[in-house]
């Protein structure tokens, strides 16, 4: 008989199209963090931190990087014989087979996985935020409620609270009013996205919810649950939590890291952060290289200047290369004599000798100014920058590039190369 | 393959000094993130040995549970896998190992149940990488009875702590002498071994009946005359780490581009068993030339000519100079360590001093508590 | 570096409509056989028994039961750091999205999947035939000629080959002619839906006929690397193969296994066919049962008669029950005093007490008379049948049916009744 | 959970007979699919006690074997795990464990690097299943030193194979005598122990400066009077396998229907490392009577009140009454066997006939040649 007290369902499905091309091949969750990390380690490790260890992954958009990161689940510890981390992709069904359309329809799509394992509690996930939470503490919170739904909170700077959904509590914690980005906020408790479910609550929302289009839990499940008068709590989370989604967002959290003693430290005994790691070697750093303020991965070899940036693992920075406060993913590799500032550089990407990248006068992206702002040059993976070019802030490149792409060996601040490069 | 394998791994070695207090030769680390037996390990998976049985005995925890799973060097588990033999007591035998033959004959049944036709036997403190498909192949067109892998070292290195080799031009072994006094050979046992499993049997359950317990001077240097062995001569990089100097000497080779290329970069990898730590943390302070540094340091000082295995905290205005500090070593501000090797797990308080000398590497092992940082 | 030198892509797509009732809600691959495995067991154990320690599962069609049988592999030793068995289901692209068309199409989208483990050759299986198979000795096979392409072929009856694809070879095995399915076969050699490719030319052709709707190995790549003269060879396969396609052979397989030395030993210890077991416990017999002639999976209570059937695990037969030449599947119940003549009765199936199943004269199916043939009663999983019915022969049953479902507490031979059952 | 396991498995025991000359107590077979420490584990991991470290020694091969994956009883690595500590040489000691408290001490570095408050030490040769929750909740309310849980035997029963004990209305226990002679009270310890982990460090380095080297008579008999000990009386089904007579009729305990319901198909599961072996096959001939049959069986003669382990073949003609037959047994044709437990992977002629007591079990141990079936 298969039992399971809380299962969590991972919602990492999203493309993340704010983050421009980091996210053109691969899905948000697998986007390179911190050096070694991919975003959905801090939600895996979370979950058995906490002692869960059984993980949905609900997958949909480009997922192949996102599973060769999983795996079997091995550097989290979720390779179980019952339970352990599972990818659930959209599948085709006797009846009708559909893409999912929003989170509830996606859990609600895998409702026959929840009722193997038989769970009393269901949490519900994202895999896009940085954070270190322990779920237990959340579900003793929500059975010490005998709530039927537990939402995380956070207190956000009343500010911003309109870009979130606010919760308007009692005493009690207990939710009385939900504001969905309200204009004018009257609480600065804002949801995480993240829930605790008691599972015949959730399975009923989802059934009778189940023809709803788009279905999703902010807009949909919570209303209705509140709206039916279940117990709906606000539980209080008090730590570092980081939304990734811009990339402006995702260059100042990889920054904090270096800060000397940050305010999210990896470096913790306590509640470590797995990942699955390719390299082994330790890094090399040459004679003549000078690091000052840097996380750099395993297998790394530094033979020029490294300063306050974030650098992957089996990357190679040549003789003469000067970085300074950007980021570099793994296996890239930074050709002789190139400088590079306030970059961020995808992985498996080769950029050629002396180039100049991050300079000149800022101006707006001219394709789209929304996502490629913050003063940054933005690489994809796989990129192909030749040798010896000038390339500007609020910039974007994609795809394996030759001289011919840069009119006068330069590409100016706002502009934009997207090349599809040999796609199959 | 046709082969299975056998790792000798239970040894102790009073040249490491103070090194083996703690471990077992074959567990020492190397190179920042291996230990010495996942080089044997790993050639053996990369030759496609799927049946690999390490013998452990002396200080053998640290080594256990580096082992605690197979799947590090992708070894399977239902058509072969990595089996480690601890000592038991039985109804007939409550001996521990009394040497690398006993260890093979009080687990004699997991060659006799194995159906490969080839045994390769190598110990577990060398630093290489080996297709033992071609010492096989090598040994089955010269109809050996064994075959040791050989090495020929250079003018002036010790031949005195290997057994010393003397061919004849067909490569078959003439002289095979364990630990000579003075030897005009330089062509040395590489500790790896090719034989057929019903001949080992054999010899092993030979040597049992004569109450003989040593792989090599019982069976190896016994039968040299008697049964054909042969030596294949190892030509890439091959180093032994059972003294503390080379054990020294082996991990500094690892500052050679060459070295780290050859192994860390070329075809087929090195495996060991992953550890959770994070990224090398450099903050303002930390100067590094010439260096290795593992996951999780953390550097505020100077390092120079050295290598860090992981966890390494080096404080405020430090200098270490080649020197290597293992795994999971706190050093206080201002300490001065040149020439050294830090055993791991030691705290080093502020304002120390350890000096050695470049021909005489200083062991540090120190017992403070750790502060709460 | 990663590197294998065969992967192996595992087609476990297809619904197999023709088993009815039994794949409406599982995948064919997943369909319960011999008393404890299931179908695809045989495949995924011939992979790892060759040393094939990768493998690729494409699967689009129910999958659940699947993945939860599957699982991260360990039964087969296929949870690896580094391969092992991958679950590859249709997945949402930056440009378009589209579910598997054909089996060549279905590999097509995994073309970086295979690109990951960088292999010299590729073997292309499916997941629906009974056979052990040492793809090992194909490949060696493939190796000493050269080959491109090695099809591995069966001799059939030359009366039945027209059913098949066939080929004609020269005196070196190199196929000179494919038939598919001839009016008039020249050969009996029949292809048997495995091959080895040479990556290069596998990942060439894909690319080539990656516009071609719904792309098939045998309609559409083989006959293209053919056509370009490359080295197409046959391996000629001389061991036990069953296709389990049509109840009638699949009935009929099962029932070979109670053979005294079966054709196919499922007792060898050479071979070895590895599945998921959850149960443990050891079957009981009790005082008043009688077993004759039987496979009896684990945790079975019998307290019945049980002649010449399989039996899977967790079956509970009670008191007074008999059964004869027929197939029950895991944790079935069949109540005290009923009788059962030649059916297949699906998982977790309830029958109540004395009913009679396959009982009367027979007659043709009224609604898919070429599905429920051979006489056979067939009951789908989970399944619920009232006491004291009579039900006849090529009858299907499915879902939860009630005494109103049967008039005259009687389902004549050749009747169906399809109830969808509690569907969210 | 607050505890961190500990599974003294470990010992030998005469009256096991010649069924110890193969392996330990622990790793007897229950019940067709089971061995002995499985219920332990199970239990264990059921209580959600995350990281457990097993003691095992003598004749340990097939128990090290067995527990060679913490996958089975679902122990994590990374919270916890299962830990499988063999004795081991190092510098300071070269001693097999001389007792079940040497073994804790010689590990003690386990206990001494866990953060969980408590411990939970129980033996391997029990079958049971225990909510160890419950019982830590009864040692957390009685303020206990110790909590020993207890069974309340049968009249009749041979208490002197047991530690009997005497408690107050409280349950504070106020006798404790192991293995009398004589007793007048029917509680025994059923080798089921809560301690706090730092009283236990502490008793356990007070043992070791004295020289005693053994848990229950050095530790909790010596100071049973002194630390407030308390009983935690089990009601449920509990049977010790550690004699040949207990051994046999906690086996033939599970043909009754109430027993299996309990440890079958009652939650939480019994769970145990899974063979890959396929269903039972009942030929022509087979006529099997209130038995239970494992997976791997090839049956096709009469079997009646028996049970019959994995991958047993049973002749032609053969009448199997009242027996237990071990895995792997061939049993050639003709045979006839009453009264007997077979020893595993035994092969018993045709023709054979094997006759014990139903009071005095016949252990039968050949070791025939298996022909090639």
């Amino acid at each position: 008989m298969i039992k399971k007290e809380m299962i969590a369902m991972l919602l990492a499905g999203g493309q993340g199209s704010r983050l421009g091309v980091l996210t053109s091949q691969i899905a948000k969750p697998a986007v390179a963090f911190g050096g070694k990390y991919r975003i959905i380690d801090f939600a895996l490790s979370n979950c058995i931190n906490s002692g869960v260890d059984t993980v949905g992954v609900l997958t949909q958009y480009q997922p192949l990087r996102l599973n060769t990161h999983i795996g079997i689940g091995i550097p989290w510890d979720l390779d179980r014989n019952v339970g352990g981390v599972s990818i659930l992709p959209p599948y085709e069904k006797n009846t009708n087979s559909q893409w999912y359309t929003g989170t509830a329809n996606a859990i609600y799509q895998n409702l026959e996985y929840m009722e193997y394992y038989n769970p009393d509690y269901v949490l519900i996930l994202g895999g896009d935020h940085i954070y270190k939470m322990d779920y237990e503490v959340m579900l003793k919170f929500h059975k010490a409620n005998k709530a039927d739904v537990t939402v995380a909170t956070i207190s956000v700077p009343i500010e911003e609270a309109s870009r979130f959904g606010v919760v308007i509590t009692d005493d009690t914690k207990r939710i009385l009013e939900f504001e969905e980005k309200p204009e004018h906020p009257r609480s600065n408790l804002a949801s995480m996205g993240i829930y605790i479910f008691s599972w015949p609550v959730l399975r009923e929302a989802l059934i009778t919810l189940r023809e709803q289009k788009a279905c999703d839990f902010g807009k949909h499940i919570i209303p209705y649950c509140h709206g039916k008068k279940d117990r709906v709590f606000a539980y209080e989370y008090n730590g570092y939590w980081k939304d990734v989604g811009t990339l402006g967002s995702y260059w100042e959290s990889n920054m904090e890291l270096i800060d000397l003693i940050p305010e999210f430290n990896l470096y913790e005994e306590f509640w470590k952060i797995y990942t699955k790691s390719d390299k082994i070697p330790p890094q090399f750093v040459s004679k003549n290289a000078i690091v000052d303020r840097a996380i750099i991965g395993e297998a790394t070899e530094v033979y020029g200047q490294v300063h306050n940036s974030v650098i992957g693992s089996g990357v190679i920075i040549e003789e003469g290369v000067e970085i300074y406060d950007s980021i570099i993913m793994n296996a890239t590799c930074i050709g002789a004599g190139t400088k590079i500032y306030k970059s961020i550089i995808g992985e498996n990407v080769h950029i050629g000798k002396k180039c100049e990248i991050g300079v000149g006068e800022e101006a707006l992206n001219t394709w789209k100014p929304d996502v490629y702002s913050f003063g940054l040059a933005t690489i994809g993976d796989k990129t192909i920058i030749p040798a010896g070019l000038k390339i500007g802030k609020n910039t974007a490149i994609m795809g394996e590039t030759t001289p011919d792409d840069y009119p006068d060996g330069c590409l100016a601040s706002g502009g934009t190369i997207i090349k599809a490069g040999e796609k199959y | 393959m046709r082969a299975v394998g056998i790792v000798l791994a239970g040894g102790s070695n009073n040249r490491m000094r103070e090194l083996v207090n703690k471990r077992a030769t074959a567990a020492m680390p190397i190179a920042g993130g291996y230990r010495g037996i996942d080089f044997v390990l790993s050639s053996m998976s990369n030759s496609h040995i799927q049946k690999v049985a390490v013998f452990t005995q002396y200080n053998a925890k640290s080594l256990n549970e580096h082992l605690n799973s197979s799947k590090w060097w992708d070894f399977g588990r239902k058509q072969g896998g990595l089996f480690v033999f601890t000592p038991t007591i039985t109804t007939e035998n409550n001996s521990w190992y009394r040497g690398t033959a006993d260890a093979i004959a009080q687990n004699l049944d997991f060659l006799k149940k194995s159906h490969e036709p080839y045994v390769v036997i190598a110990s577990g403190d060398c630093v290489y990488k080996l297709d033992f498909n071609e010492v096989l192949a090598y040994h089955i067109e010269k109809r050996a009875d064994v075959t040791i892998v050989t090495k020929r070292i250079s003018e002036g290195d010790d031949v005195s702590r290997f057994g010393a080799i003397k061919t004849n031009a067909e490569g078959r072994i003439e002289e095979f002498e364990e630990k000579p006094l003075v030897s005009n050979s330089n062509l040395i046992s590489a500790g790896i071994y090719v034989i057929r499993r019903r001949q080992l049997i054999e010899l092993i359950e030979a040597n049992m009946y004569e109450d003989r317990y040593d792989f090599v001077s019982d069976i190896l240097v016994r039968y040299r005359t008697v049964k054909k062995m042969y030596s294949y001569e190892m030509k890439d990089y091959w180093s032994n780490i059972s003294t503390v100097e080379s054990y020294f000497r082996t991990n500094m080779d690892f500052l050679k581009k060459d070295v780290r290329d050859y192994f860390f970069s070329s075809y087929p990898d090195v495996y060991s068993k992953v550890l959770d730590l994070p990224p090398a943390k450099y903050n303002a302070g930390a100067e590094v030339k010439n260096s290795l540094v593992s996951s999780g340091c953390i550097l505020n000082g100077k390092v120079e000519d050295s290598i860090l295995f992981k966890e390494v905290y080096v404080g405020n205005n430090c200098t270490i100079k080649n020197s290597i500090i293992l795994n999971d070593v706190y050093i206080g501000d201002n300490t001065y360590i040149e020439n050294c090797i830090v055993e791991s797990r030691n705290t080093i308080c502020a304002n120390s001093s350890f000096v050695g000398d470049p021909n005489d590497i200083k062991i540090v092992v120190e017992k403070n508590e750790r502060y709460i940082l």
